[in-house]
């Protein structure tokens, strides 16, 4: 086998940012479209930290940022959901189309 | 100053000699095949339980890579806050929000197939691009020291980054505010 | 049945908007659930963890006793009242006892009486301890129950030598007591009571000052005497809402005019109050069966009354003080062998009332506490 | 191949088989840690079941084998061969996976844990992280139960449990920090986070961590002492199996031998988290009093007591077996209990060879911390009530959150000052 170069793991984050994106495009669950951008965000930090293997730590350093990040926008995305989820009865995202309740 | 400390981390990433780690192909592609059956699963499960489990098995086989990486404090990291944090937060919510209607209703959109065309373009670039910019990436076969990993992340977090931890810990803050606000029935 | 909305004393549920929206949460516990002591169903209209409401489902344990008696003579069915509180069997046959005395304008002899007040209030003692361990459990705390129950075996023993049965005695008879005390009756009592005295501060000192004990016991299950007495709750609840009344006090029967004892009350009507409320009876109790012990007169132990009682026509209504509250009989007779109707006032099935009051918007757990509190039996609730 | 077999045991090899690439010991150490714990969790639930009864003035176990010895095994046995109940409208996948999943957190954990400076099966150096971060697992399989169950009950307890277990995590974690902090009170200020590490810089402090900077270090290992009971579930903090509320939580719906696989994982959890205790704050593998009491003597007499500590159990099975009723029903039973009185006392002769004791005396002297922790565990159930959800969230967040913060900075400070 070929010895695994960041070229390979390069691949690996693409197809998960591709796989990502379809979720979120195509879905219409709010929570599995939560999850998808959870999806694209580790493709990013796998990104960086292959990266940092060649060019020093600061991609992991800022892998970390992004998992805080990941953190926040889940806390806040999950929230709107379940105020919305009180309001709609519903986690349909194409039903997300209020400006105000 | 920036390519200065990049040569200081050049140097000081020369491979161990008596740490050759075992079988690594062999594990990578085991972990990333779990990673992508996994993302594949997440976008396609009807059930959201069974995607966030999924999500789950692909964060974890990314813990395998940081390991795989020599980054073992973001592996720590990635387990730590998203497998023992987020995705129980995930799990928490598909709970409260779990409805039996949810699942007899279509789970994909009108627009999927849009959707899937511009997914299958942006494949389509990354394809090329890493064929095309293949040299753009050196190829190092090298190994960061591990030992040191966890204390020169401690280091350039306090010293390089720290305006940017003092606000990801203001962000931190208004997540928290700006959750408990949303989800809160009355305040 | 017990319909939540109809209490009086009780905010109606709120109509907020509860548990996302989607429903609230009814829970179903029991009938087969190792917190509602017996076959008591409890349906819990739950947001979250927190108590919108509750209603009692009874009857599973019905035997028709009220029914049975009218079938039988008074004698026959005097060993019956002792399947209602199962626990307070001795109680129960006081009781019992008494109101048909009354109805026949008899009285029991004075050594009678005695006897009477040292098996009844040593029978207290038996409920109180099952009521600590069981309580205790449902908290949580494993080791009490086996603490009570080995000092409990030691007033069954007495029970046992007395009267050879140790949970159902049928220990009186309608006019005093079938049997005089066995030899060494007094040594065996006076023994208990030095046996236990010490045993008591030993629970105490597991629960009394238990950080954990008192963070689950303080301001749970809270009920005001007001609240108590619009629902007819008696006994130890009563009286741990600050309301100072003791049947053996205010309406004094068999021989407890002659004995010195205290009315321990609360001050909160909460969970923590109505444990330190029975853990002071159990030391009154004692005090009354050393006096009466002391005092115990000689003389026969049964009246003389008719083999076949035929009391006159009329009714009568006589409560006494049993360990769970206030029992009452209510018996109608037409002058023939049998009763026409008895009506028992159970205390268990009384104070049961007072559970949806008591667990409004408490937690799960609470209403827990508050059911082991109540000291409930079902078999009395039931009848 | 036996080359690569013996190099390991050449004695420059000072490093444990998962840092010396060595798999075959790496394999041959896995199987000794895991098999050695569920045997520790076969004997803690014989151990708690009467040292519990024994509380509770009663005699517990007593028919199968001398003095219920073997009640452990006969238990496996009928859980083995007990119907595997799944409900109607349980998600199979799931409802299958959870009880792994538990399990594998656990047994994850063993991973790192430090038995003596060379008896582990691999030292990381993330090593209290990746403890942390995978018994942190643990929570999902919990959730995964309580949701596949689709039944009240163990919903509402997987929920407490959730939510209970992260938010201790938040306090137990600041507790590990403050005790990772002191680590790096050495002239290169280097801390470090691998298991070993840790042990090796209280040795070379020469201080166990729980005395040091009396009583910042005491105070932390409180507030984790503390917090682990919440992570395990145990009493006083043992609401997701509350028994008399939610008959038994999470796992209400289990039965059979995936039930017992959920006992294995709280028994688990519960020997990892006082490892963890033990590693971080009461000086691992070390021996009480290293400096006080140091010099050959004292150590030729320490090494002694895992040999002493054998022979004293065979002296009290000894002694049981002659007390044993001479009635012929009991042979059986009396010849058991002397077997097993042998059977200590062997192994208090193989341990008095100085080849075997040296090698030995540091996984004993673990091994007895945690028995240590192991029967404080069953003296809280045997001793508190229950805690109310809302008042173990009150404690989890506005007692040992604050405190293991304050913990925290005035580590940090004393240390800069020292």
């Amino acid at each position: 086998m070929l010895p695994i170069t960041t070229l390979h793991f390069l691949v690996v984050a693409a197809a998960l940012f591709v796989l990502g994106v379809i979720g979120v495009l195509t879905r219409r669950n709010v929570v599995i479209v939560l999850m998808s951008i959870e999806l694209i965000l580790n493709a990013v930090n796998l990104n960086l930290v292959a990266f940092s293997r060649i060019w020093g730590l600061h991609g992991q350093v800022f892998a970390i940022f992004v998992i805080t990040d990941a953190a926040a926008e889940a806390a806040v995305g999950l929230g709107i959901l379940i105020a919305f989820f009180r309001n709609k009865e519903t986690v349909n995202i194409d039903e997300v189309d209020l400006l105000k309740w | 100053m920036i390519s200065s400390i990049i040569a200081a981390a050049l140097v000081q990433t020369r491979p161990p000699a008596d740490m050759q780690p075992v079988a690594t192909p062999f594990f990578f592609y085991m972990l990333s095949g779990l990673m992508i059956l996994g993302g594949l699963a997440v976008i396609t499960r009807k059930n959201p339980v069974h995607s966030a489990l999924a999500l789950i098995v692909t964060l974890l086989g990314q813990a395998g890579l940081y390991l795989m990486l020599y980054a073992p404090f973001v592996a720590g990291v990635q387990i730590i806050l998203y497998v023992g944090g987020i995705m129980v937060l995930f799990l928490f919510v598909i709970m409260l929000v779990n409805l039996e209607r949810t699942q007899q209703e279509k789970s994909f959109n009108k627009q999927w197939v849009i959707g899937f065309a511009a997914a299958a373009a942006l494949g389509v670039m990354f394809v090329s691009v890493y064929v095309k910019g293949r040299a753009l990436f050196p190829e190092l076969p090298v190994a960061p020291l591990e030992a040191e990993n966890t204390q020169r992340i401690g280091n350039m977090l306090y010293g390089n980054y720290m305006f940017a931890f003092e606000i990801a810990s203001l962000l931190l803050l208004v997540a928290i505010i700006g959750a408990v606000v949303m989800a809160k029935k009355r305040i | 049945m017990n319909d939540p909305n109809a209490r009086t004393s009780v905010e109606p549920i709120p109509e907020e908007k509860t548990f996302l929206d989607a429903s609230e949460l009814v829970i179903n516990m029991g009938p087969q659930h190792p917190a509602t002591h017996g076959v008591l169903r409890v349906i819990l209209k739950l947001d979250g963890e927190k108590v919108l409401g509750l209603e009692c489902v009874i009857g599973y344990l019905h035997r028709g006793i009220e029914k049975i008696a009218e079938n039988r003579t008074y004698t026959m069915f005097n060993p019956y009242v002792d399947r209602m509180d199962y626990v307070a069997a001795v109680s129960n046959g006081l009781g019992y006892c008494e109101a048909v005395e009354k109805l026949l304008n008899t009285e029991a002899p004075p050594r009678a009486k005695y006897i009477r007040v040292i098996l009844t209030e040593l029978n207290r003692l038996a409920s109180h301890q099952l009521w600590l361990g069981t309580h205790a459990l449902d908290i949580g705390a494993m080791t009490p129950l086996f603490y009570t129950f080995r000092d409990r075996e030691e007033i069954l023993k007495i029970f046992e030598k007395y009267c050879g049965a140790r949970l159902t005695t049928h220990a009186f008879r309608i006019g005093g007591c079938q049997y005089e005390t066995y030899d060494g009756f007094e040594h065996d009592v006076r023994n208990f009571l030095d046996f236990f005295t010490p045993k008591i501060d030993e629970y105490e000192e597991l629960l009394t000052t238990n950080r954990i004990w008192v963070r689950r016991t303080k301001n749970v299950g809270v009920i005001s005497g007001k609240d108590c007495i619009a629902l007819g709750v008696t006994g130890p609840v009563l009286r741990a809402s600050g309301v100072k009344w003791d049947l053996r006090k205010a309406q004094p029967y068999a021989a407890y005019k002659e004995f010195d004892f205290d009315i321990p009350v609360g001050e909160n009507g909460d969970t923590y109050d109505r444990y330190l409320v029975r853990m002071a009876e159990m030391r009154q109790s004692m005090r009354i069966i050393r006096q009466a012990v002391d005092g115990l007169p000689d003389g026969p132990v049964m009246a003389k009354i008719p083999k076949v009682l035929k009391p006159p026509v009329g009714e009568i209504y006589h409560s006494i003080e049993a360990p769970k509250g206030e029992l009452g009989y209510f018996i109608v007779s037409d002058g023939s062998t049998q009763p026409y109707r008895i009506r028992v006032r159970p205390p268990s099935f009384v104070n049961l009332q007072a559970l949806d009051v008591m667990c409004r918007g408490a937690l799960v757990a609470d209403v827990i506490a508050v059911i082991g509190t109540l000291d409930i039996v079902l078999g009395e609730v039931d009848r | 191949m036996l080359n690569y077999i013996t190099s390991y045991l050449d004695k420059t090899v000072q490093t444990t088989p998962g840092q010396a690439g060595n798999l075959f010991w790496a394999l041959v150490y896995i199987l000794f840690v895991f098999g050695g714990v569920s045997l520790a969790v076969v004997g803690m639930n014989w151990l708690e079941r009467k040292i519990l009864a024994h509380m509770q003035i009663r005699l517990g176990p007593m028919r199968v084998g001398p003095h219920g010895l073997l009640q452990p095994i006969a238990d496996a046995i009928k859980l083995i061969l007990k119907e595997d109940i799944i409900p109607a409208n349980a998600d199979v996948a799931v409802f299958w996976l959870a009880p792994l999943i538990i399990l594998l957190a656990v047994f994850s954990v063993y991973c790192v844990v430090p038995f003596g400076p060379t008896h582990a099966i691999t030292d990381m150096n993330i090593g209290i992280l990746f403890m942390l971060g995978v018994s942190s697992l643990g929570v999902l399989g919990i959730v995964m139960a309580g949701w596949a169950s689709n039944s009240h009950y163990p919903l509402i307890g997987a929920l407490r449990s959730s939510a209970q277990m992260v938010s201790y995590e938040v306090a137990m974690g600041l507790a590990v920090v403050s005790a990772v902090l002191m680590t790096s009170l050495n002239p290169t200020g280097t801390g470090t986070l691998s298991m070993i590490g840790i042990v090796q810089a209280q040795y070379a402090q020469h201080v166990w961590f729980v005395f040091k900077f009396f009583p910042l270090g005491f105070i932390a290992f409180g507030v984790f002492a503390i917090a682990m009971v919440a992570e395990t579930n145990r009493a006083p903090f043992d609401l997701p199996e509350a028994e008399s509320e939610l008959t038994a939580g999470f796992h209400t719906e289990y039965s059979g031998l995936r039930w017992s696989l959920f006992m294995l994982g709280e028994y688990g959890a519960m020997i990892a988290v006082s490892s963890i205790a033990i590693t971080l704050w009461l000086g691992g593998w070390m021996r009480p009093f290293p400096n006080l009491l140091h010099g050959a003597a004292f150590d030729l007499a320490f090494s002694l007591f895992p040999a002493l500590t054998f022979f004293g159990l065979a002296a009290m099975t000894f002694y049981s077996t002659a007390h044993m009723p001479k009635h012929p029903f009991f042979r059986l039973q009396t010849l058991g209990l002397g077997a097993f009185g042998a059977l200590f006392a062997l192994i208090g002769f193989i341990l008095l060879i100085p080849q075997v004791f040296q090698r030995v005396q540091d996984i004993f002297w673990f091994i007895a911390k945690i028995a240590v922790f192991m029967y404080l565990f069953i003296w809280y159930r045997g001793t508190f009530p229950r805690y109310r959800f809302d008042q173990l969230m009150k404690v989890g967040w506005k007692v040992l959150l604050p405190v293991g913060l304050g913990v925290l900075v005035l580590t940090a400070i004393v240390g800069v000052m020292a």
